[in-house]
């Protein structure tokens, strides 16, 4: 073990700045650390956010309850707009699912080392968002409790799906999305639920620790497998990260509506997502690590990183909002370039420019490493992508509806109580999910953790001997 | 073959046709509370009254606390247990599940439209047009075809009342007799009723006047304020009928919109005009009208004009014509007042002294035409009282009548003062278009004089029986005629009605009416031909008494049926021919009987009295308008009670929908978008867009109208085209007691009405009230944004270049193999709309409804924009917004051969079939509304919520080949599936194949001008296929590829040439 | 004749290593190591070969996209064919999305399976648990564990004390 | 130390592993075999009737034809049931003092229908109509079975979705002569798929399986 103090950084140390651990920490100590929280009954502010969350959650279910037993015309949609907030919620919250797979997956595949610190946390999003939003497309069904004929199945009626339709390939990409990530997420977690369980302080939490960490010992062997696994899962994650917000794109993008038939929404639907995505980690990371003292493992690099991946992809979508309208004006086409027009002028207009302050403007905040890195600026603009991403989501899905083809048919749409209680309660189930996740689960993988420990003590001995030796670096 | 009979009684003569009395027992002991709802629920084919997974649904209900998906399964395997309630005895020709046709009709404002009823083991169930008679050839218009709807209405009335006490309609009856053994001659008996064209009820008045010499049949009801009625009079020395025949080369329409719904005959009108309309040979339509109808629409030359300026363009017209015919004689010298500077072509064209005519070919005798003509080119219009623009219009349409003497026609709305119609009359004359005059097919034919009559002895108590069987008279009397306190006085009222409306409130002997389809009766089309009226089914409501039973008591002829009364008398009318009874099965089988027409009046037009009349009014100095007044003479009276409107004028009209407010509590109605407005529910003030400006009003603002110290507050509704500084408002809204339907929907505009303004007059004033009114309109958006949706050409453009459509006709390129649907040796169906054809009537809206049980949303529901309409009617404005054309565009599901909504849907629930059918499987779609979405023409309708009534009445009327769509399911047109696979069943089981006309769509079936046609695309003879290859044709945003199966044809437009003669 | 396990637990990972190899070369073969985290070093140590995963999930892979891609071809061209919008029964590219979803789901299901078979799980009584010290080994603890009958035990015992094993246990599988 | 997890645990959790998967797996299976056997659909259970009508002795020994009580089958989309006045035609005479025709002759009397069960219901979104199969050659026993047989009648045929179909997609081995359709023991001579050719041929008989055939 190197005993020297890191803190001095060797010469061109890309780590310099903004290490990626701060401080030199024993194994040990990141398990007690990490798992403090995990260990020690949760505070007031805990039991209050609680509160709030369930109370959410009730909210949430009344919404349901009125939805599948007085019908769906309890929600504001019309015709021609037939999806409004149902649709909308459901695209927003995939979105943001995306973060968690991107971080965990596809980082992974590219070796990047911050990863580690906030995978767990992205992964634990994903899932609670895929489950809001599984629950949309469910919901917003005339007959929900004809869901199954959505499923191939051998009936007495003969009757099947129909494949061409993108609803059923939305059932396979989010059904397929919601197990991965709960596998993948799962088998990374098993090694640290035996840590929680052999740190346990009480027999009961011994007890349910070692339930779910079904018998692991850090096996060699297992940890070999582990590994192997645990890459496969990430290469199939990555692609299908990029697949299932490219169907859902499809969801409009084969449609001939004016604002929704169009070639650029996959991408420009992926890097939305991962933008949406990477906001809300940050909105909750934030406050987290404060909460959790865990600043050493996330540390301001982390902020640093994601806010670049803000900026990015916030470029991204905007590439994506000129492409949309600059063809709708090249092609010339009355009903694409009215759409526009009507985007930019008519009576959703207010939507659409705050939309562009939030997705375009406020990520530009980011070219100051000062501000990348000053939590409140991060915490706010997060935010407002936050609120951005779900009003571009909105316009694509009612302000082209609300005006297509015959202006005979042309309607606005207002919501009811029930659109902004299932909003709203899938928000606080959310929520809520996340500070069970916060209490019972260790929130930063501790076995990355040690590695990575171990790994940057390795290249700092190593830069040392360099720099000792005569001839070196001077 | 034998029909329905008396249903009240069992002991008619003709034994057979009773059976379908005891076919209704059943029902009648339902409503007793015996097996009934199945008996009515069973008994025809599967499809009928259940929701389509009703059960299923239900059964969810139950379980789906435990699982959605157990719930799901559960239900889908056993039907649950039902009965089946056989006829203990089966009526004569009726197999069950097989529809019968009754021929039968409806009678309004005492004119009588022949039907034709479908009709279910015993339910009626479709209204339709009697192809056989005159008034119909084969169309219904709205008002017969909801009239279906008010026979189940559950508000109906259905127990009668003496003195306020319940009792049986037996009790009453004696309390009649006793009335009717008065010995006073019938001094203090008067009778309240509706004018009516039915020999048997006007033989029964004769009747009644014989045993009560001194009694009193007193006409009620608002459309007796009539001015043609009135202008007969002074023109022709009687009161007379004038049929609309507006087949003619040049129609010239001042305030008279013949083609509106509440016009008795207007669908004869609108067949006839339109067929003088043949696109290759068009006649022209002059409309100068005073707010936005469905015939300006149709005008090639349209003028916008306040209602008071009827009299001032009829002057001028007048003026002009004479002066061109007497012109043409080529005469010189002018005589009379030389006319002002500033007058236009009145003056322009000096009036010739009586000389030798020419004779106008086709017209009326030399003698006529050249000193009328003369005395007519004398008449003046002070300059102030005509725009430019309308004297412009003046002039081209004079000149256009000038063109084609005895070809054109002049015809004037009823709201207009009777010196309009005199003149009108005259100007026809005198070119030689003899007006079509018959005597009065209607009685009683009193004008609303004598209704001010009855007022005073009620007043003095000089009536001590009333007998009310016109509708509501305490809701449609003008509010300074204080009939409800009048009525008062009367000790004995007694109401006939269909409901416990406000009249009933405040009768307390009330009896409650059957409905026409009720009951037996005769009447008489506009032509006077009549038709005998029988019933499809025994009163619902066993209470109910048909108007001819009342009058009967009182006739002294109640020991007879009406249906032995209607037999008897016609077997006298017809001189008793032996063959009588055969005669007899073929007039209700026909539904007409032949050489019935009323003959043409010998009438001649008092020259002296019109041109009188017209030189004392043309020589005020400012026009003065009265209206319902018996003669001119009565204008000084009248003038100071009304004065003549300067400022805004309020201008009254029946309601497209609900006409005097009768049919207030029908949902159908109540939902029917006005054909020119698009609003359903409710009424509102209609203003032009600049008179709105002016008064800082927009649409949903609620004003505050007042006339003579009466005040409404109605939310204002801005229309282009509608004249300025004219405020029109429709009556029959805002009803007080109608049942659930109706109550307090929109605005009572009775309160406006006055004795001396029946159709209102100056306007008080008009001031905002700061609230706001949400209006229920189906359709928000006016313009089509530049998009060639609802075409519309000039002729002459058209004609010069017919290939201009071509874009518009061919299909966009495809990757997909083309469809082999065309080439397949199926039938492939299709449809094409003729806009040149479609008045926007929306008949056809209704029969869509009545078809294919589609369920009314209310108003909240449209409101939220989730009406369900499968058929709706754009309308577009066109050109300038304060002055445009309006078109109409009928859109219901095109069926595209490469359709959108197909390849979306996730479960096969939308489809199509391989005879070009867009399939809408009810049962299978689960709603994701994803077809609706990628539906160009948004036609498809959602069940947001559970829209279908289950009250087993509302049942009764569902069409059972349709299935009753649940909540939670799309649907949309169907083509009227229902109907082709009827028709090839019976084909195919007779080894044929379905033959060309066999299948006719509802909207098809009940359009007045055949504007929409159906058939089969490969047949080549078909209407439909010609139609598709017509260069109208043109398929609606074909640049989608979606190639849709129903085509429009544009609209072609004839206006004048511009310019010089 | 009951198998015993020879549990040292050693203060780093270097340590651990270096202990295995020794033990190799002493000829046990029935060796383990238990590390809080992956240490690449204990797999060769241990002469782990490569793993089966990969060729599994690929074959799943493969398997749940054939099943997909024929399951829609299936059911929309062959069983119940409809015209739907004019579009062909059978198209490759609208059957696409579907085929990859099915392949990546059965592979990564594949994926899981076989890591919980590989490792035997759920198996949380292993005797290993027994040794109350041993629960270091999530923690910080490196430990070598050798499996050998009863006789054998002490020898091991020696050699892991002498190798620098901070402690040493023996947990016998019998003795439950 | 005390072991974390009593011996069998494993045991234990894998059998509720294996429970997890196989519970949903199998309650699936088995609502799908519901659907399709006799059980779920609710065929072959007599029906109660409110006086015990008995085909065996109507159809069987008096050997009345199908069509002198179910006329409408052939011109009509509904096969109908008899009126009462039809089984008084009979019943006037014969056994016309029975105590169990009271029912009968009270209908008949008074008028009120006999309210009699329905055994075959097809849900009320399903468009069948007896005339276009009657008439092109399908016989009565085909859906209804051996009536003759039956005393009470009893729904023999699933009439599922699938069950209409697959007579639709291929009819041949179903078709037998119009003469012959309300004979309930005919049995086609030789190969029924020969005949079912001639009478298609003969009949123009070409089912679709278009959705508005039945649904609309």
């Amino acid at each position: 073990m190197s005993t020297a103090d890191p803190q001095v950084p060797a010469p061109g140390d890309p780590l310099a700045e903004h290490p990626l651990l701060e401080g030199r920490h024993s194994d040990r100590a990141y398990s007690e650390s990490l798992l403090a929280y995990v260990h020690s009954p949760p505070g007031r502010t805990w039991w209050a956010l609680l509160g709030f969350g369930l109370a959410g959650t009730a909210v949430l279910t009344v919404a349901i309850g009125v939805t599948l037993f007085v019908g769906v015309g309890m929600w504001g949609n019309n015709i021609p707009v037939a999806w409004a907030f149902g649709i909308t919620n459901f695209v927003w919250w995939i979105g943001i699912g995306h973060a968690g797979t991107l971080i965990s997956a596809i980082l992974l595949l590219f070796q990047e080392k911050w990863r580690g610190s906030i995978n767990r946390f992205a992964e634990a999003m994903t899932l609670f968002a895929v489950t809001c939003a599984g629950l949309f497309p469910l919901l917003h069904l005339g007959r929900p409790w004809k869901f199954y004929w959505l499923v191939p199945y051998p009936s007495s009626l003969r009757a099947w799906p129909q494949f061409r339709s993108p609803l059923t390939w939305d059932i396979a990409a989010v059904g397929t999305y919601l197990t991965v990530s709960l596998l993948f997420w799962y088998v990374g977690l098993v090694p640290d639920l035996a840590t929680a369980r052999d740190t346990a302080r009480t027999p009961r939490a011994r007890f349910w620790y070692g339930l779910a960490s079904l018998g692991w010992r850090g096996s060699a062997r297992h940890w070999r497998q582990w590994r192997t696994g645990y890459l496969l899962l990430a290469g199939l994650a990555t692609p299908l990260v990029v697949s299932v917000h490219t169907i859902v794109s499809f969801d409009f993008a084969v449609a001939q509506l004016p604002g929704w038939h169009t070639t650029i929404f996959p991408p420009y639907f992926v890097a939305g997502a991962v933008f949406s995505g990477f906001a809300l980690v940050l909105t909750l990371l934030i406050p987290a690590r404060k909460a959790l003292r865990i600043e050493h493992v996330v540390t301001p690099l982390h902020l640093d990183n994601m806010a670049k991946v803000l900026m990015a992809t916030g470029w991204m979508v905007a590439y994506g909002y000129i492409q949309e309208h600059f063809f709708a004006w090249f092609s010339a086409n009355p009903f694409e370039m009215h759409a526009t027009q009507a985007e930019f002028f008519g009576p959703y207009a207010p939507l659409f420019w705050m939309q562009v302050f939030c997705n375009v403007g406020v990520p530009q905040l980011f070219w100051f490493p000062r501000l990348r890195t000053n939590v409140v600026v991060l915490w706010v603009a997060a935010l407002l992508i936050n609120v951005g991403m779900w009003t571009e989501r909105f316009l694509i899905v009612v302000a082209s509806l609300s005006m297509d083809f015959l202006p005979s048919s042309w309607a606005a749409y207002r919501p009811t109580w029930v659109d902004w209680s299932l909003l709203g309660g899938t928000v606080a189930f959310f929520g809520t999910a996340f500070l069970l996740f916060l209490k019972f689960v260790p929130p930063v993988s501790m076995s990355e953790m040690k590695e990575l420990q171990r790994e940057v003590d390795a290249s700092l001995q190593f830069r040392r001997e360099q720099g000792t030796r005569p001839g070196g670096a001077p | 073959m034998p029909l329905l009979t008396d249903p009240a009684r069992t002991d008619a003569p003709d034994a057979p046709a009773t059976e379908p009395v005891r076919a209704w027992r059943s029902l009648e002991e339902w409503h007793a509370g015996g097996p009934g709802p199945e008996a009515v629920s069973r008994e025809h084919p599967p499809g009928a009254m259940l929701p389509p997974e009703g059960v299923a649904r239900r059964t969810f209900l139950q379980l789906a606390t435990a699982s959605l998906a157990a719930a799901g399964f559960s239900g889908c395997f056993r039907q649950p247990p039902e009965k089946i309630l056989p006829y203990s005895t089966p009526p004569e020709g009726l197999t069950p599940g097989v529809p019968l046709h009754f021929a039968t009709g409806l009678e309004w404002s005492g004119r009588t439209v022949g039907l034709v009823v479908e009709s279910h083991e015993g339910r009626p169930t479709k209204v339709e047009g009697n192809p056989l008679h005159p008034a119909s050839l084969g169309a219904a218009g709205v008002f017969e075809q909801a009239a279906l709807l008010g026979l189940y209405d559950p508000a109906r009335a259905k127990t009668a009342r003496l003195q306020g006490v319940e009792a049986a309609w037996s009790t009453v009856r004696d309390a009649l007799r006793k009335q009717a053994e008065r010995q006073d001659g019938g001094a203090g008996l008067r009778f309240l009723v509706e004018p009516t064209g039915s020999p048997l009820v006007q033989a029964l008045y004769a009747r009644i006047q014989q045993r009560f010499p001194y009694a009193r049949i007193i006409p009620c009801g608002v459309a007796l304020a009539d001015g043609r009625r009135e202008g007969t009079r002074l023109a022709y020395g009687r009161v007379l009928d004038v049929v609309h025949d507006v087949g003619r080369a040049v129609v010239v329409a001042v305030d008279d919109d013949f083609l509106a719904t509440t016009q008795p005959g207007h669908l004869r009108a609108a067949r006839d005009f339109v067929s003088a309309r043949k696109p290759e040979a068009m006649n022209r339509l002059w409309v100068a009208e005073s707010t936005l109808t469905l015939t300006g629409g149709f005008a090639d030359e349209r003028l916008r004009m306040r209602p008071s300026q009827g009299v001032a363009l009829m002057l001028a017209l007048a003026a002009e014509v004479g002066g061109g015919i007497s012109g043409s004689t080529g005469a010189n010298a002018p005589v009379g007042p030389v006319p002002g500077p500033n007058e236009g072509g009145a003056g322009a064209r000096a009036p010739a002294a009586p000389s030798r005519a020419a004779p106008a070919e086709g017209g009326p005798g030399p003698r006529v035409t050249e000193t009328l003509a003369a005395k007519l080119a004398q008449l003046r219009v002070p300059a102030t009282a005509l725009t430019d623009a309308q004297r412009a219009w003046v002039r081209g349409a004079a000149r256009d009548l000038l063109a084609h003497r005895g070809q054109g026609r002049v015809t004037v709305g009823p709201r207009q003062p009777p010196l309009v119609h005199e003149l009108a009359f005259a100007v026809d004359e005198a070119l030689g278009n003899t007006p079509r005059l018959l005597e009065p097919v209607a009685f009683p034919d009193e004008g609303p004089e004598a209704l001010n009559l009855l007022m005073a002895e009620l007043f003095d108590g000089r009536v001590d029986t009333l007998i009310i069987t016109a509708w509501n008279p305490a809701w449609t009397m003008t509010v300074d005629s204080n009939f409800t306190r009048n009525l008062e006085r009367a000790p004995f009222r007694l109401y006939h009605g269909l409901h416990e409306d406000e009249t009933a409130a405040r009768c307390p002997t009330f009896v409650p009416a059957t409905h026409p389809f009720e009951s037996w009766r005769d009447g008489r089309a506009p032509d006077g031909t009549a038709s005998v009226l029988q019933p499809l089914i025994a009163p619902l409501f066993p209470g109910a008494v048909s108007e001819v039973e009342l009058l009967s008591v009182f006739a002294g002829l109640e020991s007879q049926s009406p249906y032995e009364l209607l037999k008897s008398l016609w077997r006298e009318r017809s001189g008793a021919p032996l063959d009588f009874e055969a005669r007899w099965e073929t007039w209700l089988a026909d539904g007409v009987i032949p050489g019935t027409q009323a003959p043409p009046a010998r009438a001649v037009l008092d020259e002296a009295a019109v041109v009188q009349d017209a030189l004392e009014v043309a020589g005020l100095a400012s026009l003065r308008i009265v209206q319902d007044a018996p003669d001119l003479r009565a204008e000084a009276r009248a003038s100071h009670l009304s004065k003549a409107p300067e400022g805004l004028e309020l201008s009254l009209v029946l309601d497209s929908r609900l006409y005097d407010g009768r049919f207030a509590g029908n949902a159908w109605l109540q939902e029917l978008p006005d054909p020119v407005t698009k609003l359903t529910w409710d009424n509102a003030a209609l203003l032009s867009p600049a008179t709105a400006r002016a008064l800082s009003l927009e649409k949903g603002d609620v004003a505050r109208l007042e006339v003579l110290g009466q005040a409404v507050e109605v939310p204002v509704l801005v229309l282009p085209g509608q004249p300025d500084d004219t405020v029109t408002l429709a009556l029959g809204h805002g009803r007080e007691r109608v049942g659930p339907v109706g109550q307090g929907v929109g605005v009572n505009a009775y309160p406006l009405r006055s004795r001396y303004m029946p159709w209102g007059g100056g306007l008080g004033s008009i001031t905002r009230t700061g609230r706001h009114q949400a209006l229920a309109l189906t359709q928000e958006h006016w313009s089509m944004e530049g998009r060639q949706l609802a075409l519309q050409l000039a002729q002459a453009a058209f004609r010069a270049k017919p290939q201009a459509l071509q874009p518009l006709q061919e299909d966009g390129e495809r990757l997909y193999p083309p469809a082999a649907l065309l080439k397949s040796d199926r039938h492939q169906w299709a449809m094409a709309i003729d806009l040149h054809r479609c008045t926007g009537c929306s008949a056809c809206m209704v029969a869509c409804q009545a078809e294919n049980n589609v369920p009314v949303v209310g108003r909240d529901g449209v409101l939220k924009s989730r009406e369900m309409h499968w058929l709706r009617i754009d309308r577009y404005f066109l050109g300038d917004p304060d002055d445009p054309g309006f078109i109409t565009q009928p859109v219901a599901c095109v069926h595209c051969e490469a359709a959108p909504c197909e390849y979306v849907c996730p479960v096969n629930a939308t489809v199509h079939s391989d005879e070009g059918l867009n399939q809408m499987v009810y049962n299978r779609c689960i709603g994701t509304r994803y077809c609706s979405n990628n539906c160009p023409y948004k036609v498809r309708r959602f069940n947001y919520l559970e829209y279908q009534q289950r009250e087993p009445l509302t049942r009764l009327r569902q069409n059972p080949d349709v299935t009753v769509r649940s909540r939670g399911v799309m649907e949309k047109c169907t083509y009227c599936v229902q109907r082709i696979e009827r028709a090839r069943t019976v084909a195919r089981s007779a080894h044929r194949d379905v033959r060309e006309g066999e299948v006719l769509t509802a909207c098809q079936q009940a359009c007045p001008t055949e504007a929409i046609t159906f058939g089969d695309l490969r047949a080549p003879e078909s209407r439909v296929r010609r139609e598709h290859e017509d260069p109208r044709h043109y398929k609606l945003l074909n640049t989608l590829g979606t190639r849709p199966r129903t085509v429009h044809l544009v609209r072609l437009k004839n206006p004048a040439p511009k310019g010089g003669a | 004749m009951n198998r015993h396990w020879v549990l040292g637990e050693f203060t780093s990972s270097d340590a651990l290593v270096a202990a295995l190899k020794a033990l190799r070369a002493k000829g046990f073969m029935q060796l383990d190591a238990h590390t809080p985290f992956p240490v690449e070093e204990t797999f060769e140590a241990l002469g782990l070969k490569r793993s089966w995963l990969p060729p599994l999930t690929l074959a799943a892979g493969l398997g749940g996209a054939a099943f997909a891609y024929v399951a829609q071809w299936f059911t929309n061209a062959v069983d119940y064919p409809l015209d739907v919008g004019g579009r062909p029964l059978h198209s490759v590219p609208t059957n696409l999305p579907i085929t990859f979803e099915l392949g990546v789901l059965s592979a990564a299901l594949m994926v899981f399976g076989a890591l919980m078979v590989l490792f035997g799980f759920p198996h949380v009584t292993h005797p290993v648990f027994d040794v109350e010290s041993f629960r270091s080994a999530s923690v910080d603890g490196f430990w070598a564990s050798v499996a050998v009958d009863a006789e054998d035990a002490p020898a091991v015992e020696a050699a892991l004390r002498e190798l620098g094993a901070r402690q040493v246990s023996v947990v016998d599988e019998g003795a439950r | 130390m005390a072991p974390l997890f009593r011996p069998g645990t494993d045991s234990v959790l894998r059998a509720l592993i294996a429970l997890a998967l196989g519970v949903p797996a199998v309650s699936l299976a088995g609502l799908l075999l519901l659907a399709r056997n006799p059980l779920g659909r609710g065929s072959f259970a007599p029906h109660e009737q409110p006086l015990p009508f008995d085909h065996r002795h109507h159809v069987g020994d008096e050997g009345i034809p199908c069509g002198y009580c179910h006329e409408g089958a052939w011109r009509s989309p509904v096969a109908g049931v008899p009126p009462t006045q039809r089984c008084l035609g009979c019943h006037a005479q014969v056994w016309n003092e029975s105590a169990r025709l009271e029912p009968v002759r009270a209908s008949g009397f008074d008028g009120t229908p006999l309210p009699w069960n329905r055994v075959h219901a097809l849900p009320d979104y399903v468009w069948f109509s007896h005339q276009a199969h009657v008439n092109k050659g399908v016989g009565c026993v085909t859906c209804h079975g051996r009536v003759d047989t039956m005393p009470a009648v009893q729904q023999v045929a699933p009439l599922t979705m699938g069950w209409c179909l697959d007579c639709h997609r291929d009819p041949t081995p179903w078709l037998r002569p119009v003469s012959e359709v309300a004979n309930l023991t005919w049995r086609p001579p030789g190969d029924p798929r020969e005949t079912g050719r001639a009478v298609q041929a003969a009949l123009d008989v070409n089912p679709r399986t278009d959705c508005n055939t039945c649904h609309f």
